[in-house]
């Protein structure tokens, strides 16, 4: 992959270790993130897509464990780095924005402070000065009235203000990797709107790179540049965005979009992917969407595909051209 | 052999659980270390280094409900006000004869009848008012007049008319037999001889008390900013349930005689704390305040005495209830209690077994002899009371307070009974207040009982048993009994007095209402370097010459006056 | 050109999630923690014990033997004697059934009471919760222990006082933890799928929300005997406790206590049963909470 | 979809109100209007898709329809009955009749008891206990379960799997109306659809009617007859789905479908998504007038003060704006303003 | 707030009432009475005594005479003490009990809540395991085991402090950590089990994306709600520490309330009694108040009503 990657993630392993076996949950994932660039991420729950980024900053709970890969983010390896170092790239270098505002701000502290933190955690700096700090990004996040707000805590902001709120102490020290897992699930349609558009705001004011982490391959089709998606812990396509909409390379993407009604058709109508993903602590030997795919064949049984290019920087982990339907499954 | 065998415990106890095992280690590290802690074999108990300065501190057992001479019925009450007031005499705690205290001197009639005090003219209150005749004429009407309410004025019943004022029939006191012929002559008239009558004018009900104060502060006049007295001390602190400060009154007549600067009494009224207390050296002196369990540990140290008492502890049978109306049963039920076995195995404090009312160490006075443990014959007894065997015998109860004590004696008892005679005994305990209750309004079988004797006179135990007494709690009635102790009351003749009264103890013992087990004994801790401290039955300590002995060493013989 | 396998079925059963029930996840928890199990064994040694004291103390509980006094452990009393002769592991054993049966009659009187006062506050929720919240919050500032030592003193302690003494200072907790189980089950959907299904209030309450709430109730009520029988000992030391010639741990430590530093023996051996036991429920009862905790499941 | 038949259920001039006891602010009223003022009909084989935010109240009127709550005014009139003052057994009795599937497929299901005893719960409830095992086998067979499921508790099931056993529970008693709240937005994506396409089908086989609650509006669309925009406790739009979908006439409709991302970059990143300013306010503070007007884009002067009525464009049209009556000021299409029967 | 507080006080005033109430009932319904000896008083003398105190009134008008005096705030004289007042004994005990709890309560806070802390913090590990081993031995022994062994060591061994009384401050060391040791444990059990609860929230997770170290994140982040459950139990606990405080009075000699208490219900001293009953209910309830206050202070989420 390409050396200019802001982040580039290397065979990585995290695997949960319960008491009911070891779940893959992500298994053997290879990304990389060019500055600049937004990547977005699909997947269903389960699909590995959150822990992959948790990973990156090792925030991953016990049971969960990196067993293995490399993260090279600005040159350095963030697996092999003491912990110590790695609280000087968190926060600073890569910003991250969680799912749900509502219990991802402290309640006990005042939003000032929590936006600030990030700075007084990092630089010597005075704590009037990155209040300072925390009211200019808030503005610029559109919190109108920031200076008069610092004071409250975050139980006086709705869930829209909380996420950018989120989005704020994410900010604030510039970083040159934004993380953003399911910055809007939680929140309703419109605010959605809201927080996708201050989205393209950032991604035009600052140069930051961003990982969308979503479920919805509606924002992933607005926002991304480059798209990834996710299926039991591997990514099973990688494809710039356009592509991947336009020429879907694996089962799974395709049935995926199936599954999605597009609002405004005359006749809306969607088709489920019958089964269920797989168990992650016990997963198959071969392809992991076997059970579900509909162009499956023996091989697949047998030997779990790698990432094959497709043409220019379009990856999936299919043995079958499903454009071409070459090698369908006959039964 | 002993640690072998908890090593072996613990290692069966270890295999249980891991848990366990650690905090088994602990506690036995704490509970070794403990044995061993109080098993040296020191002659001492405790620290022996005296404070610092000439206090004397020891603990009195519980805070005094009274001050107030008048109104105060506790022994410990009596500490307190013994240190603060002085009656017209003393008793000398050596040989417990009267010594002038207030009164310089006196003279009795030779009908017995009349007494004249004549009083020191050096005595004054502690505020510098002379101290007068007629402050024991108030004081002592004081103590009669019922509002007063005060719960020892039998003690004043001797003079004349003095039972009648206090029961409101006559209202006039100058027709009570006490008078000031001047300032300095007192003149009490006594309804009947009472040769104890002069130890009375020692004890605290009869002290005088400052009119001048109490007319003025009322029932706060014993407070410590206003309290007045003529004795060797003075109160200069009071914190509620913990202690009283006394340093020594300048204007006490014996002052000179007085050489300490400063007493504390605390008012601890666990017995463990207490012993604590004495232990570390926080208490020069501790009146038997401390545990019974302690005393066979005790035994061993050279600062601890044991004297008998003037006390008795026994079981009275309410006679009103069968079986125990029959005197057989109750004959047998005394003969059945091993009292050595009570007195040395169980309490080992000194306490002397008998089947006597009369506790020994009255001058001149002998218990009738009296068999104390006889299994057979109580045996023998019951089956002529129509149990064979203990058969038909119907469950009897036994009563007592709440008190560690008076539960073990309780349940040793009920064991003998059991064994000796094969009957049913069950036990109830109840808190104090039920339990006067239950025993005033005879609503028991058997109970505990003791009395402690006001006087050094064998009247103060037996004059309890008369069909008329309030303590006589038993419902027993003997006319005989009565007879013989009201003509003891005429008698002036100290031998033939004496013999009558033997007579009345065996009527008693004979008929059993009531079941004696043994004579008190006083236990005390003192630490050996205090000194003009003397044992005796009445436990009467007077603490004007007590000094400290700074100079102490252990090689000296040690508290000599002390043994 | 798509070609779909008609061998999939439509609605395929899927695979079994997790054999495990909640019941069984918390069992298989405390079964593999040694130190729960330790904790279990010890208990149940204590109690079975205490149970057979009749068939496995050497003595009977009272027997007096004065001249023996309190001696040291021997062969003859493996935990000594107290100070009447009288052995002290048969008292213990008998202690014991005294103080198990007080810490678990208490603390079924404050199940009843709380369990009944609870759910009926949470489930008819409202005004009614209101007023009974409002009445357990001022039986909560009344000085309780206060009021039980009134209880005892006046009215001669019995046995049975003790228990509805006990029963009654503990019931509060127990109605508001209850009362909150019921409050948040009340509105759980299944709930209110079972009145949609036309289920009546009693079916709601007794094939509902109590079964759902037994684990909350169940480990409060672990937490409730040890500390019922700690208040036992400490009204035992008041004097207040069970009467003689029976005993409780709590008479046997609180006559043991004093004289410590003359007969450790005394007070080591109940204070070690009554540890060993209020350690195991507490540890177990912590342990419960913790199994029970959703959060784990996880793991 | 035009019937000329009575309507199954009718719900006229709802209103749940709950007390508030919290703070009070400047300009609130004293209890929270959850459902306020809201009138629709649902018919034989019908489904009435209701869109909506969190905290619109749409919830609180499925809860109010099978009458989880007492409403304070209003009518819901199921087969002419008013349920809305129904107490006791007869209430109990009209329930069989209309049931309810829940959001959460985890908190739906009561965990201590089996799959069997879940879905038999009803029918133990009416006495109908006759053939017990062999309807609660049919029922778990019509939700596509294996009958092997019944002696398992829930917690051995999948989201997806959990909410069909809540389907085949609120089957049992053949009910001829199933509200359904937000039945699919606790699962995922591909599972989602798998539930919608269950429940289509269901539909269609038991002509049952449905009332499918959802923030979601690409799930309503796919299987409403009909749809009814919800804000703030009362409805702003009500029309067919396709109608609605393809050309929304309130101000609020048009943002909410604007908002939804389409999966497809052409189409997404071409599309104007027109951005609502501020939150949603609560039902406490109700603003005065049209309750949309301080988020409108095309607020003018009249909206701040007068409330607009719920006014019939055509036979099936129903919109509540005030734009509507004012040409000149529409950013619509002409046409709009002379509604016709869009299908 | 003040509004809060008004309504809270006003509330009360039923609580004390029914207090006052129910405990002279049972009082007076119990057997025995304050006056009785062992030694017989004369009929007389008895009856003097039941005027004096008034105790000779029908039960109705001692009631009423009670609640009076009460509302001036008079708890009466005491019958044990007849030199003394309810008020006084109140006056000169309460302080004391009150220096020992507080002390208590600062130890026990000051060892429960990093021990609390420290095994969450090493959760399922072996040191949680072992912090919480020992914390729970604390109450595993009742405190009138404690409190002598403290004194055997301390006071009859080592000679380091006094074994009994009260007024020095090395007089408060060995009470003071007998009473606190069954509260901290429960203070470390509390703040364990709500800071595993935190430790848990998306709100650390936040914090710890920002870079912010372990220390920063438990003493900034998590221990503010931490304590949330221990602020609640403060109030409880004031009780308990006072009620609780009754043996530890009585072990180490302390003229506090607890003991009077104790000793007023054993010799059938009505007004006093009922003076310490009615005085703890009001303090109880005070502390309770204060707590809520607080606890309103602390989590800013909820808006007092």
């Amino acid at each position: 992959m390409s050396v200019d990657a802001v982040l580039s993630i290397q065979g990585l392993k995290t695997y949960f270790f319960t008491r009911s076996g070891i779940a893959r949950a992500v298994d053997d994932v290879s990304l990389e993130v060019r500055p600049g660039e937004t990547l977005g991420i699909v997947g269903e729950s389960g699909s590995g897509k959150s822990v992959t980024f948790l990973s990156v900053l090792r925030l991953v709970p016990p049971p969960g464990k990196t067993v293995s890969g490399e993260i090279i983010f600005e040159g350095q390896d963030l697996l092999q780095m003491p912990l110590q170092k790695l609280r000087n790239i968190r926060g600073k270098r890569i910003g991250i924005v969680f799912q749900d505002p509502m219990t991802s701000l402290n309640p006990f502290l005042r939003i000032g402070d929590q936006v600030a933190e990030t700075l007084l955690v990092h630089e010597k700096i005075s704590r009037n000065k990155a209040l300072d700090r925390a009211v200019g990004i808030l503005e610029k996040v559109g919190i109108s009235d920031a200076a008069s707000r610092l004071e409250d805590y975050p139980h006086r902001f709705s869930g829209g203000m909380r996420q950018r709120v989120m989005i704020a102490s994410a900010l604030i020290a510039n970083p040159s990797l934004l993380i953003a897992d399911e910055p809007t699930t939680a929140l309703d349609v419109t605010i959605q709107a809201q927080v996708l558009d201050l989205f393209t705001h950032i991604k035009s004011e600052f140069s930051t790179a961003i990982v969308l982490i979503t479920h919805n391959l509606g924002i992933v089709a607005g926002m991304a540049d480059h798209a990834a998606v996710m299926y039991s812990g591997r990514v099973v396509e990688y494809a710039k965005t356009t592509d991947l909409f336009a020429h879907p390379r694996h089962p799974y993407t395709l049935a995926l979009l199936k599954t999605l009604p597009r609002p405004g058709d005359m006749q809306p109508s969607v088709q489920p992917i019958p089964g269920m993903p797989p168990d992650l602590t016990c997963l198959p030997r071969g392809c992991s969407f076997f059970d579900r795919c509909a162009f499956r064949m023996d091989r697949c049984l047998e030997e779990s595909p790698p990432l094959i290019s497709f043409g220019p920087g379009h990856q999936a982990s299919c043995w079958v051209d499903i454009e071409k339907g070459q090698n369908p499954v006959s039964e | 052999m002993r640690s072998r065998r908890i090593s072996f415990l613990r290692g069966k106890l270890s295999r249980l659980s891991p848990n366990v095992d650690s905090f088994l280690v602990l506690l036995l590290a704490a509970s070794l270390a403990a044995s061993s802690g109080c098993r040296q074999q020191g002659e001492y108990y405790g620290k022996t280094e005296p404070s610092s300065g000439n206090v004397f501190r020891f603990n009195n057992g519980a805070e005094p409900e009274y001050v107030d001479p008048a109104l105060i019925v506790g022994q410990l009450d009596g500490r307190i006000a013994s240190l603060l007031f002085e009656g017209l005499t003393n008793t000398d705690p050596k040989t417990l004869a009267q010594i002038p205290g207030v009164a310089e001197r006196w003279d009795i009639s030779p009908d017995g009848l009349n007494y004249k005090f004549y009083l020191r003219t050096n005595a004054k209150w502690s505020d510098g008012r002379p101290l007068t005749a007629k402050d024991f004429v108030y004081s002592w009407t004081r103590v009669l007049a019922p509002l007063t309410v005060s719960r020892y004025a039998s003690h004043l019943y001797h003079l004349v008319n003095g039972e009648e004022f206090n029961q409101g029939r006559i209202s006039d006191p100058s027709l009570l037999g006490i008078r000031a012929l001047d300032d300095y002559t007192l003149e009490v008239r006594l309804r009947q001889p009472t040769p104890y009558f002069l130890f009375l004018t020692s004890f605290v009900t009869l002290f005088p008390v400052p009119s001048h104060i109490v007319e003025k502060h009322g029932v706060r006049w014993t407070a410590p900013e206003n309290i007045v007295g003529n004795g060797p001390f003075l109160l200069s602190e009071h914190q509620s349930h913990a202690r009283f400060e006394f340093v020594p009154n300048p204007r006490y007549w014996n002052r000179d005689k007085v050489r300490l600067d400063r007493i504390i009494a605390y008012s601890v009224d666990d017995n463990y704390t207490s012993a604590n207390m004495y232990e570390s050296g926080m208490v020069d002196w501790l009146p038997s305040y401390f545990p019974a369990e302690y005393v066979p540990h005790l035994k061993s140290f050279r600062d601890f005495a044991s004297t008998p008492y003037l006390a008795n502890y026994y079981y009275s049978f309410n006679v009103n209830k069968p079986p125990l109306d029959n005197p057989l049963v109750r004959r047998a039920l005394s003969l059945a209690v091993n009292r050595r076995a009570i007195t040395d195995d169980l309490l080992r404090g000194g306490q002397i077994p008998g089947a006597h009312f009369v506790p020994l160490g009255f001058p001149n006075y002998q218990s009738p002899p009296a068999e104390e443990y006889n299994p057979q014959e109580a045996v023998r007894l019951l089956a002529e009371a129509g149990y064979p065997g203990g058969q038909g015998f119907p469950e009897i109860e036994i009563l007592f307070n709440t008190l560690e004590s008076h539960k073990k004696i309780a349940e040793s008892i009920q064991q003998m009974w059991i064994e000796n005679l094969n009957i049913h005994v069950t036990l109830r305990n109840e808190e104090w207040a039920s339990y006067l209750k239950s025993l005033t309004n005879l609503e028991y079988q058997i109970a505990r009982s003791g009395w402690i004797g006001d006087y050094p006179d064998p009247t103060t135990f037996l004059d309890l048993m008369e069909s008329t007494n309030g303590n006589n709690h038993t419902g027993w009635k003997n006319s005989e009994y009565d007879r013989l102790t009201m003509l003891a009351r005429q008698e002036t003749d100290a031998g033939k007095r004496m013999e009558i009264l033997q007579r009345s103890e065996a009527i008693l013992m004979y008929q059993a209402p009531v079941m004696p087990i043994y004579t008190s004994a006083s236990n005390s801790l003192l630490k050996p370097y205090i000194r003009g401290f003397f044992p005796n039955s009445l436990d009467h300590y007077p603490l004007n010459e007590v000094w400290i002995d700074q100079q102490w060493s252990r090689d000296q013989p040690s508290g000599g006056e002390v043994r | 050109m798509k070609i779909r396998v008609a061998s999939i079925p439509q609605l395929a059963p899927d695979p079994v999630i997790s054999s495990l029930s909640p019941r069984a996840v918390v069992w298989s928890r405390l079964s593999r923690d040694p130190w729960m199990m330790t904790c279990a064994i010890a208990l149940g040694a204590v109690l079975l014990s205490t149970i057979l004291a009749p068939w496995i103390a050497p003595y009977p509980y009272d027997q007096i033997e004065l001249r023996l006094g309190a001696s040291a452990p021997s062969w003859n009393h493996w935990m000594g004697t107290d100070t009447l002769g009288r052995d002290l592991l048969s008292r213990c054993f008998y202690g014991g059934q005294i103080s198990i049966a007080v810490g678990v009659v208490g603390t079924l009187v404050s199940l009843v009471i709380g369990v009944l006062y609870g759910s009926i506050s949470g489930y008819r929720g409202g005004r009614t919760d209101e007023l009974m919240m409002r009445f357990v919050d001022l039986l909560y500032s009344l000085p309780y222990l206060f009021l039980v030592i009134i209880l005892l003193v006046f009215f001669s302690s019995s046995i049975l006082m003790l228990f509805v003494a006990l029963g009654l200072v503990q019931w509060l907790t127990m109605a508001r933890i209850v009362r909150g189980q019921v409050l948040s089950l009340k509105n759980a959907e299944f709930i209110q799928a079972a009145r949609v299904s036309g289920t009546n209030d009693i079916g709601i309450l007794f094939r509902h929300l109590l079964p759902n709430m037994a684990g909350p109730i169940v480990v409060y009520a672990t937490l409730t005997v040890p500390s019922v029988i700690l208040q036992e000992a400490f009204l035992s030391f008041l004097g207040l406790g069970v009467q003689p010639p029976r005993s409780s741990w709590g008479t046997l430590i609180s006559d043991g206590a004093g004289v410590m530093g003359l007969f450790p023996w005394l007070v080591f051996f109940p204070a070690i049963a009554l540890a060993v036991v209020l350690f195991a429920l507490n540890f177990l009862g912590d342990g419960l909470r913790d199994a029970l905790d959703p959060r784990q499941r996880h793991d | 979809m035009m019937h000329s038949t009575s309507p199954l259920l009718e719900v006229n001039n709802l209103r749940v109100y709950f007390p508030y006891h919290g703070k009070k602010s400047a300009g609130s009223q004293r209890e929270v209007r959850a459902v306020d003022n809201l009138s629709f009909s649902l018919q034989q084989g019908e489904t009435l898709g209701l869109v909506g935010e969190s905290g619109c109240g749409k919830s609180t009127l499925a809860r109010a329809i099978v009458r989880l709550f007492r409403p304070h005014s209003g009518e819901i009139l199921f087969r002419g009955r008013d349920l809305a003052v129904m107490e006791g057994e007869p209430l109990r009795q009209v329930r069989s009749e209309l049931q309810m599937v829940f959001q959460d497929p985890y908190s739906s299901l009561n965990p201590r008891m089996t799959v069997r005893d879940i879905v038999a719960e009803p029918l133990r409830n009416f006495g109908r206990t006759e053939g017990l095992v062999v309807r609660v086998r049919e029922l778990l067979g019509t939700v596509g379960l294996d009958a092997s499921a019944m002696n398992r508790y829930p917690h051995e099931f999948s989201g997806g799997q959990r909410q069909r056993i809540g389907i085949a529970r609120a089957l049992a008693l053949n009910p001829a109306v199933v509200v359904a709240d937000e039945p699919a937005s606790a699962l995922d994506v591909s599972v989602q659809a798998q539930i919608v396409t269950l429940l289509k089908e269901l539909q269609a086989t038991l002509r049952l009617s449905f009332l499918f609650i959802s923030h979601d509006l690409s799930l309503v669309s796919l299987l409403s007859h009909r749809v009814a925009v919800m804000y703030l406790g009362e409805i702003v739009e009500t029309g067919p789905a396709t109608a609605i979908f393809s050309n929304p006439w309130h101000p609020y409709s048009e943002a909410l479908i604007s908002a939804i991302p389409i999966p497809d970059p052409e189409k997404e990143r071409l599309k104007t998504r027109i951005v609502l300013r501020g939150d949603v306010p609560s039902p406490l503070s109700k603003p005065p007038g049209c309750p949309f007007h301080p988020r409108c884009p095309y607020v003018f002067d009249r909206c701040r003060i007068e409330h607009p009525a719920l006014k019939a464009y055509g036979s099936e049209r129903w919109v509540s704006c005030h734009l509507l009556d004012e040409p000149n000021r529409s950013p619509r299409p002409a046409s709009a303003h002379l509604p016709t029967a869009s299908l | 707030m003040t509004k809060f507080i008004l309504r809270r006080i006003v509330i009360s005033i039923p609580v004390i009432f029914l207090v006052a109430t129910t405990t002279f009932f049972i009082l007076r319904l119990a057997p025995g009475g304050p006056f009785l000896s062992e030694r017989a008083i004369p009929p007389e003398i008895q009856a003097n005594l039941q005027a004096k105190y008034g105790l000779d009134q029908p039960l109705l008008v001692q009631y009423g005479r009670y609640l009076s005096s009460l509302l001036r705030l008079d708890l009466g004289p005491s019958y044990k003490y007849p030199e003394r007042t309810v008020n006084d004994i109140i006056r000169e005990g309460f302080p004391v009990s009150l220096q020992l709890g507080l002390a208590a309560l600062v130890i026990a806070l000051l060892l429960g809540i990093p021990a609390g802390v420290f095994a969450a913090v090493k959760h399922r590990a072996v040191l949680d395991r072992l912090t919480m081993s020992v914390v729970m031995l604390g109450i595993s022994l009742p405190t009138f085991v404690v409190g002598p062994m403290l004194i055997f060591v301390f006071s009859l061994t080592l000679y380091w402090f006094p074994p009994a009384l009260w007024g020095e401050p090395s007089q408060l060391v060995l009470p003071a950590i007998t009473l606190a040791l069954p509260y901290s444990v429960y203070i470390a059990r509390l703040t364990r089990t709500e800071m595993l609860e935190i430790l848990d929230q998306d709100y650390i997770r936040t914090a710890r994306a920002k870079g912010a170290g372990e220390f920063r994140v438990l003493w900034r982040h998590a221990l503010n709600g931490g304590l949330l459950p221990v602020v609640s139990f403060l109030g409880p606990a004031v009780a308990d520490l006072t009620t609780g405080s009754i043996v530890i009075e009585k072990i180490f000699a302390i003229p506090g309330l607890g003991r009077f208490f104790v000793e007023s219900a054993f010799s059938r001293d009505y007004t006093t009694v009922m003076g310490t009953v009615l005085f703890y209910s009001v303090l109880l309830i005070g502390a309770n108040l204060v707590v809520d206050i607080l606890y309103r202070v602390l989590d800013p989420r909820i808006e007092y009503r």
